[in-house]
């Protein structure tokens, strides 16, 4: 139990550390847009998706986002990986309902579904760092983002403590501990954690410092590629409307 | 207790954001002139791991590990609740956990309500002992919060669910699972009295009318939630294409000729429209890739 | 030889990492018990991640590697553990105990040697790398050097058959370092050791494993490698 | 020479962790200008809290360090940064930007280059540095002596006056190495190095701060003392 506990930890830890830096083996053509315009577009696209109980515009969008990531050469395989939960999720939470009307937890779910694809065409194409400026660009207060910022490093300094702390740890496991360990060492080696990480960030927090402080401004300019895309969201609102 | 998109009525989302703004536009106001220090990004990013572990509840959204009363305890109740709304930002645009639309009222719920609420029950209880308090800290902060989650999701018509249930599937269930959120704030505050004291000292505190204001907000939030779903019930954007006279007279009619061919049912005319809507979607982006390709 | 000999042995092993990185590809290699492999290449040729591979701690996302005559699984772990000693490259990834006496007494614990034994070894280790002062400290509150000694000590400690170094003189002074090679000269087991202090291989080491910028092995040889100067130029190292 | 030339300057300066661990005693020390200064001592006798204490990074808890003729503070912070370049012992403690391109692009962005200016360096040193195959990568997916590189040329690239080195050879391949020197040797600014290899020592610098185990200097002078066996000794340092 408590080696299963820690190999699950660590998968997750390594998980969300990989998660979190956006690694792009495969660059789809919405990795080159802006990231201003693709932040606009997402919000566009939510909006759209949820402000209708409309199926044929629930499902126009819904098609419309599919289409476009597609073409765009996004994973659709990953993109699946990464919505199928949640939309689940919202399916079971209004099973109840759609017992009497059906319709109505299909268009739920699916209203789910097209807000998360639409997210997902963000988070998939576009580095946390390009997120930060993009939103400096719209005004968000520089504390705001500058907080963003260091959350999201600290995060992943954090995941990868934890995962080499269990490398370690396995890499000296010589005997099967007791499940009695677990409960009277578990709360310390949380607590050392914390602790570890604390000082670590400390640390870097002197190396951010040596180096001028804590930066995030925007640099870069509107391309014709991203007047394409533009012009690829501005049709979609326009069908949505009139269809 | 992350709302997702498509959960709440956009006028209901809406009026979140502007409460939201206005606490958190205040509490940025009042660090302006200090340093984040290492403790803002651990907290933060400690409570961003924890969160990740949630499941869903029928009638509800879902139930996990909040640390807005720990945020609180910590940091105080400013550092506390932009910390707080830094992680449901990053959940929203890294994870897609918690939506865009409903970041609005995240932040509400869990980086206002909750980190006040936190903060506020921790010091009126800290004499009874630090563990205790922060014990009845992060259930009443978790509680709360998911109790206004309930409201919110529960006066918006796109959520099936009425108020009569909603309040009570996330109360309840964020009761119980309160006891754990407030053993482990208890937990954590307790192993910092004892390895680093210093981290636990008096934070700053807000004026006596920005704490009456924010606490005044905080109650009458629901009824301004109520109040946007009676003005905009139903969807602004359909609304507008409606004053536009769009739907009674779709533009497709002119686009399309063959729409009005006699013999062609609505249905299949959406069809068309949507058929002829994907071809050309399909056109531009086949010219956006190509065109990528180039750059 | 015969095939009882093998400590461990390398089939067609490559390894990605999660990103898509390379780390090591197709590596072939065979040790016996009692070698004494020098690992040498240049920065990224694969080195450490050709020791978590031979320590079966990750496993190979091609190929496989066998310890002890099997591939590791769950019922054998706990004995590789008890057989192989590790030390990583970096102390900070290493180290994970509340205190440096926790940390040196991390897998006698586990072993259930008695009280005097702990003892005495611990007394034994912190004299020899001189970390007497420093066995009540948190590990991760030591000077670099520190937390390198403490890692070596908290291997060496337990007597593995088998010890797999990743660097173990970098950060550590002179003193030291002599401690260091002498333990290691006098150390009757089987040696892989990954650094880039070629003097400190020529010293210790009767094998040479020369990993080139592809993340293969370039060559397999004795310690005459390593004055093959037009060699090791074209790989990087020097 | 003259009081404007001094760079830095340490007065009875000692720190203490909060811990309570001494990190170093009663220091005086004057850097001037031009200065090739290394500091020798064992494991933990206070080099890279020494680095820290005159990059101004830390303050002394006890004493003061004044650079370029100040106390550091609020409004010479960022003139000081500029100008003083510091290389941390553990790279992870001093990664910190999504990726090495990012990472090496820091500070020269924060000074505002033109983008033409910004390719041209990043070309030159990913070059120089042999990493172009990663700046793409995070800068924590790195091999270790790939990490020091990356470290090492994110602090050379903006070219500060004052380098504070702490360690900048461990973990390094022989290419590379012989890489720094030249650059270093060719740096025409002030350079503070801490080290364990004496050899790299002997080839830089020109005046040694000798720390002793009690975190104290135990003698300052030229690269006479690194032949000073006996004194070697007695620090720890041989
Ligand atoms: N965690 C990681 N994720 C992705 N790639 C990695 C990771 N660690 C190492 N790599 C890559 O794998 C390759 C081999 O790395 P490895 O650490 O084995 O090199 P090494 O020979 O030990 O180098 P060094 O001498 O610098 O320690 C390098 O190209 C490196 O960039
Ligand atoms: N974060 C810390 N907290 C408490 N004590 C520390 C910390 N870092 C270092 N020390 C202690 O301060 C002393 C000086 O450490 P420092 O890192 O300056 O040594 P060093 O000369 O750089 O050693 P090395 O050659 O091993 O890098 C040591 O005794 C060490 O144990
Ligand atoms: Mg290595
Ligand atoms: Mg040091």
């Amino acid at each position: 139990m408590h080696e299963l506990l820690e190999r699950t930890i660590k998968e997750a830890s390594d998980y969300f550390q990989n998660f979190l830096i956006h690694e792009y083996s495969n660059k789809s053509a919405l990795h080159k847009i802006d990231g201003r315009v693709k932040l606009v577009s997402t919000v566009v696209f939510v909006v759209l998706a949820v402000s209708t109980f409309s199926l044929s515009k629930v499902i126009t969008i819904l098609l419309f986002l599919l289409v476009i990531s597609a073409i765009a050469g996004l994973n659709m395989k990953r993109m699946f990986e990464r919505i199928w939960l949640f939309t689940l999720f919202s399916f079971i939470v209004v099973l109840p309902l759609s017992v009497y009307n059906p319709l109505y937890g299909v268009i739920f779910t699916l209203r789910v579904a097209a807000s998360l694809i639409a997210v997902q065409m963000l988070i998939m194409t576009t580095s946390f760092a390009d997120l930060c400026s993009s939103l400096r660009y719209f005004k968000v207060p520089k504390t705001f983002v500058s907080a963003l910022w260091i959350a999201y490093r600290y995060a992943i300094l954090m995941f990868r403590e934890l995962f080499a702390i269990l490398l370690a740890r396995e890499s000296r496991r010589v005997a099967k501990g007791s499940h009695m360990d677990l409960w009277r060492k578990g709360g310390e080696a949380v607590g050392l954690f914390f602790l570890r990480s604390f000082e670590r960030a400390e640390r870097v927090q002197l190396a951010i410092e040596a180096r001028g402080g804590n930066v995030v401004e925007y640099r870069g300019k509107i391309k014709k590629l991203d007047l394409i895309y533009s012009t690829i969201v501005g049709f979609t609102a326009f069908w949505w409307v009139i269809i | 207790m992350h709302i997702p998109d498509g959960y709440l009525d956009l006028p209901i989302a809406g009026i979140l954001y502007i409460l939201s703004l206005v606490v958190l536009g205040y509490s940025i106001y009042r660090l302006r002139d200090e340093k984040f220090t290492p403790l803002f990004g651990i907290v933060a990013a400690a409570i961003f791991a924890a969160q990740m572990l949630n499941w869903p509840i029928p009638g509800g959204t879902s139930a996990h590990f909040v640390g807005g009363a720990l945020a609180g305890i910590l940091l105080g109740p400013y550092a506390g609740s932009l910390a707080m709304a830094v992680v449901l930002t990053i959940q929203c645009l890294v994870f897609a956990d918690g939506g865009i639309t409903a970041l609005g009222a995240n932040v509400w719920n869990m980086a206002v309500i909750n980190v006040f609420l936190g903060y506020y029950a921790y010091r009126a209880f800290e004499r009874f002992g630090k563990s205790a308090a922060s014990f009845i800290a992060g259930w009443i902060g978790i509680t709360l919060a998911a109790i206004f989650a309930g409201i919110e999701i529960g006066l918006s018509t796109s959520f099936g669910y009425g108020l009569s249930v909603t309040v009570p599937v996330m109360g309840l269930w964020h009761g119980i699972l309160g006891i754990v959120e407030g053993t482990i704030t208890a937990g954590v505050v307790s192993y910092i009295a004892s390895s680093r004291p210093d981290i636990l000292e008096e934070k700053a505190a807000p004026g006596k009318t920005a704490l009456a204001v924010i606490a005044a907000m905080i109650v009458v939030s629901p009824l301004f939630a109520y109040a946007a779903e009676l003005v905009g019930y139903s969807e602004p954007l359909e609304n507008a294409a409606e004053m536009l006279g769009l739907s009674e007279n779709p533009i497709y009619e002119g686009l399309l000729p063959d729409y009005t061919v006699p013999g062609i049912d609505p249905y299949t005319g959406t069809l068309i429209a949507g058929i002829v809507g994907t071809v050309i979607v399909l056109a531009l982006g086949y010219v956006m890739a190509r065109y990528a390709r180039t750059t | 030889m015969g095939d009882n000999l093998k400590t461990i042995e390398a089939e067609n092993v490559s390894y990605r990492y999660p990103d898509g990185s390379v780390g090591v590809r197709d590596v072939n290699l065979e040790v016996y018990s009692g070698d004494r492999i020098g690992l040498i290449g240049a920065n990224g040729s694969g080195k450490s991640t050709l020791i978590l591979l031979l320590s079966g701690l990750i496993k190979p996302t091609e190929g496989r590697v066998k310890i002890f005559g099997k591939e590791p699984d769950k019922k054998n772990v706990e004995e590789i553990r008890r057989r192989i000693g590790v030390v990583f490259q970096n102390p900070d990834d290493f180290l994970f105990n509340p205190t440096v006496r926790d940390e040196l007494l991390y897998v006698p614990r586990q072993l259930e040697w008695s009280d005097e034994e702990l003892e005495r070894v611990l007394k034994a280790y912190a004299k020899m790398f001189r970390i007497e002062h420093i066995t009540d400290k948190p590990p991760f509150r030591l000077s670099g050097g520190e937390k390198k000694k403490v890692e070596i000590a908290s291997v060496l400690i337990y007597n593995p058959e088998v010890l797999l170094l990743d660097e173990p003189t970098a950060y550590v002074d002179g003193k030291t370092r002599r401690q260091i090679m002498e333990t290691l000269k006098s150390f009757d087991g089987t040696i892989i050791v990954a650094t880039h202090e070629l003097d400190v291989a020529k010293k210790l080491i009767d094998k040479v494993v020369l990993l080139n910028l592809d993340h293969k092995i370039e060559a397999v040889g004795g310690k005459e490698l390593l004055h093959d100067i037009e060699l090791l130029e074209r790989v990087g190292v020097l």
